[in-house]
């Protein structure tokens, strides 16, 4: 009896485990086809306390910045690093930020003005695994370097191994 | 007695002598039992058959652990497709060279692992029969790393230069003698990225403003001369996909509005001729996207994947139908509808036996015949992440 | 529609895939609990013709080498050979067979003999990831070496890294 | 100009000047707006709160990619419990040294990655505020490999030395100056394995013949002499488990059949003291099981994972339950129902805040207070194969 129950557990923790991993949507991202509409939902207090708090400037916020469909990650490729002991533009303890990087162009849907997004990576550990999120508005092939988010960008760090990718608003976009 | 200080060599010896003493034992106490072979390795036919495939799993989520599988996709289950394994390092790139007989994996290792250390990439070659490594060139720590793209590297002069593609973000071509197992030097692409073997002695690279750049390499393989296109494409607005459907001297580059762009790279200048589309204009929602989304059978038959719900960001998004061309033409030859949604295709065999190979949104690769597209199955080879699949043929 | 779709495939599809790289019993295995009972499937006789041949003595055979329960797996622990490029008593190509072993007594079913296995292990490239197998018939503590199935026994070879485990009927046990 | 050949300092700044050169346009064409800083990376307290937890993911799928993940395991999600993390190379071993303040990973690396060359043992030293690699020790490459085991490292002399044991198959153990962060020597431990630290400066090895020895250290690290114990238990019908539940200046080693056995570890001899069941004769079918099937808490309550399903073959199953014992008085004080099956153990926190972890048989991590057994929640760190817990108290 035990045994059969375990076997099932198994499957089901398999299957969990791996969902937490990649979340359905990063998943679907990494895989390639995009999901809209999936539920957004907001961190509880109590755990935004224990997080490390992001270097937030005075941009108008709204989202979890740990779900891919965070607005800040509408050209970002990777595992987040809110989910890895970094936030959204910090990297986690003892990684490097790569100082060069591609660059997004998101809508902000509080004041609905279009953000330039630095997606830094952190480098310097195995990739954290966390958080897999991939969207390609605006994304160009890798022949167009500043718009590509299939290239490793940990570049010009001591070491190029991938760990997670930072969301830093860096600019306003002119229309 | 220990002696933790003996040399390796008897070490060995030791572990040697140790084991047989307890076979011998076994077998004194057991005369009429005979025992099985220990130390036998399996190998592999030196020719393998052209519908096999080499699955490179790029393992994502553990990048210096990646592999390409040697795998037999008409066998009926893991035991029998999976015929033997290579190790391929941080999302490493893989070619073939048919007439030398030699698989390459351009890798990059860390002397302290994942924890950095120093830097050092080579080009590994391994023997098809054996799978063990018959040489390796180390090459500058410059290649680039990213998600795969067929181009990053290319077989220049038939067999004779591989060319690795290095992005620092300064931009260059590392050129392996194959011949003489040694690296020979850089070539500037500054600008430009990719390596696809044109001509006689000559590698073109796609560039961010639209254009091509074709360097020309001497009989040694250092630089010649290059030369460089008009702006052939919009870089911005429309842009080409990185792989191409290679057939009769033609590469058919797909873009993301689903044109083709076909580029001459039969002689040593490029010639860039005019673009068509895949579809009607009443099929504009249909846009190729995926991994590798474009790819070509032995018989010169195109095969792209296509994306109904195509627009603005789907390029990666994969696709239900495999579309069929006749590339010299220009015309849709059949539409393979997917059992399961596809994200990069590959093709193997030969004449009746020819095969698509579909990696699917979760990480299968499914098998379908050619010309016919019907389904034979998902392969089980244990893959965590198999983006690219090369034939054999 | 399609993408709801997707999300329960790829649940699907990720819960049978770990099943793949972990037969039931052999994630269970991995995991510590034993089960008993599972079906044996035998082999198609074209599957059979595809794989590698067995080194074989003329032992008398029954089971499926492919799966955990086979009877000389009654001691071994990691990835079957027989899933990765080998077989039942040869290690996959390019690989190198450890010299060194840890030693099982299993029953063969066919003959109710007790025989000696050596699970000497393939080493030099990746853990091969399929057919992981976990029986602990007769193991004893890493302190009693040609016991103990928790050493990686690739030992003596060019490279400690391990791919996959061979089972070698090398005696007769004496009872 | 594209220029392959420059140094990497130079390229370095080149780099940066081409980012702060973007920045720049940006900032200029947009002066009211403050961009967020870019570079900042986080750091951890230097003091744990004791109530964390170091998961070490041994990654059996992917050996060269092991973690050790910084845990707060009362942490509500993912993001909040995901602290930061170490990597660890193919099933490495870990430590710390709690005064000295620092993490232990000894871990091991080649030149060619999975496919072999040159391999190289190191003791990899982190800070916890920052884990950032504070230093390296390379020590022989003989480091054991295999299931983890507690023992196989372990911390002698207070904190100056660290011990890491050998098998190649010979069998010894490095000795590690850690306040020199130097190699001193190896210590020789034919036919016995490990390093259980007692007394001020030796260490003791359990023997395949059922006894210990034990080495003294001189001042420096180096071999002053040894002693070994009379036969101490049953190797072969009735082993002891490698792992220990250490308190009091005592090891209480469980054996297969579920009998404890203490040794005294307080002096430089060890003394082996009388064995206990930690079953009632009708409770006989429970035995323990698991990797780490014993463990104490910061009070010196031991914590045994038991499964009633015991019998030969049984002992790495893990356990339904885990029973807890006053060790000094060899009396069981509670049975904790785990609300998943356990297969290893661990603790953390202190007083009321005391923790038990337990590793599932779905390869979770469950939480549960102590000393009541309150199930909390199982853990999301995305650990592949989390084998071990360790404790910040």
């Amino acid at each position: 009896m035990r045994e059969s129950n375990l076997i099932d557990r198994i499957t089901e923790r398999v299957s969990r485990g791996f969902a937490r991993h990649t979340s359905r949507r990063g998943l679907l991202g990494l895989l390639g086809a995009g999901v809209v509409g999936a539920a957004s939902v907001p961190l509880l207090p109590v755990a935004r306390a224990d997080q490390h708090q992001p270097q937030k400037s005075d941009i108008p916020e709204a989202g979890d910045d740990t779900t891919c469909e965070y607005w800040r990650y509408c050209a970002i490729d990777g595992f987040l690093c809110s989910c890895c002991g970094g936030s959204v533009n910090t990297c986690p303890p003892g990684t490097e930020m790569s100082p060069i990087t591609w660059i997004g162009t998101c809508t902000n849907p509080v004041d609905n003005k279009n953000y330039v997004v630095s997606y830094n990576d952190c480098c310097g550990k195995s990739g954290c695994g966390n958080c897999m999120c991939n969207r390609n508005e605006g994304d160009r092939p890798m022949y167009n370097p500043p718009k590509s988010n299939d290239i490793n960008w940990c570049l010009g760090t001591q070491s190029a191994v991938y760990n997670c990718s930072t969301a830093i608003v860096v600019g306003i976009a002119v229309e | 007695m220990d002696n933790t200080d003996q040399t390796p060599t008897l070490r060995r010896r030791l572990i040697a002598g140790c084991t047989w003493l307890l076979l011998a034992f076994i077998q004194s106490a057991l005369a009429e039992f005979q025992p099985e072979p220990v130390g036998k390795i399996e190998t592999l036919p030196a020719a393998y058959p052209d519908h096999w495939v080499m699955v490179h799993d790029f393992s994502f989520f553990h990048m210096m652990e990646g592999e390409v599988l040697v795998v037999d996709p008409l066998a009926e289950n893991q035991a029998s497709q999976y015929k033997g394994m290579m190790t391929a390092s941080f999302i490493a790139a893989y070619q073939r060279a048919r007439e030398r007989n030699e698989h390459y994996v351009i890798e990059t290792f860390y002397s302290r692992g994942t924890r950095g250390g120093e830097r050092t990439d080579v080009v590994t070659i391994y023997a098809p029969d054996t799978l063990a490594v018959s040489g390796e060139v180390v090459i500058p720590s410059k290649r680039i790393t990213g998600m795969p793209k067929q181009i990053a590297t290319g077989l220049i002069n038939g067999e004779r230069f591989l060319g690795v593609y290095n992005f620092t973000p300064a931009q260059s071509v590392s050129i392996v003698d194959l011949e003489n197992r040694q690296f020979v030097g850089e070539v500037t692409t500054a600008g430009c990225a990719f390596v696809l073997p044109n001509g006689v002695r000559s590698f073109t690279s796609i560039c961010a403003n639209g254009t091509f750049l074709t360097s020309h390499l001497n009989a040694d393989g250092t630089l010649k001369d290059a030369s460089r296109s008009a702006v052939a494409f919009d870089a911005n607005n429309d842009p080409i996909f990185e792989g191409a459907a290679i057939s009769g001297g033609v590469a058919y580059f797909p873009t993301f509005t689903g044109q083709v762009l076909p580029v001459d790279i039969s002689r040593d200048e490029i010639a860039v001729e005019d673009k068509w589309w895949l579809t009607t204009t009443d099929e504009r929602n249909w846009r190729p996207g995926g991994m590798n989304v474009a790819t070509v059978d032995a018989a010169g038959a195109g095969y792209f994947l296509m994306n109904p719900d195509g627009g603005e960001g789907t390029h990666k998004d994969g696709g239900a139908e495999v579309w069929v061309y006749d590339l010299d033409q220009g015309e849709r030859t059949a539409r393979i509808t997917l059992t399961n949604w596809g994200l990069s295709l590959g093709t193997t065999g030969t004449g009746d036996g020819r095969l698509l190979l579909v990696t699917n949104a979760e990480m299968g690769v499914d098998v379908y015949r050619l010309p016919g597209g019907e389904f034979v199955q998902t392969l089980d080879t244990g893959a965590a992440t198999p983006f690219m699949v090369h034939g054999a043929n």
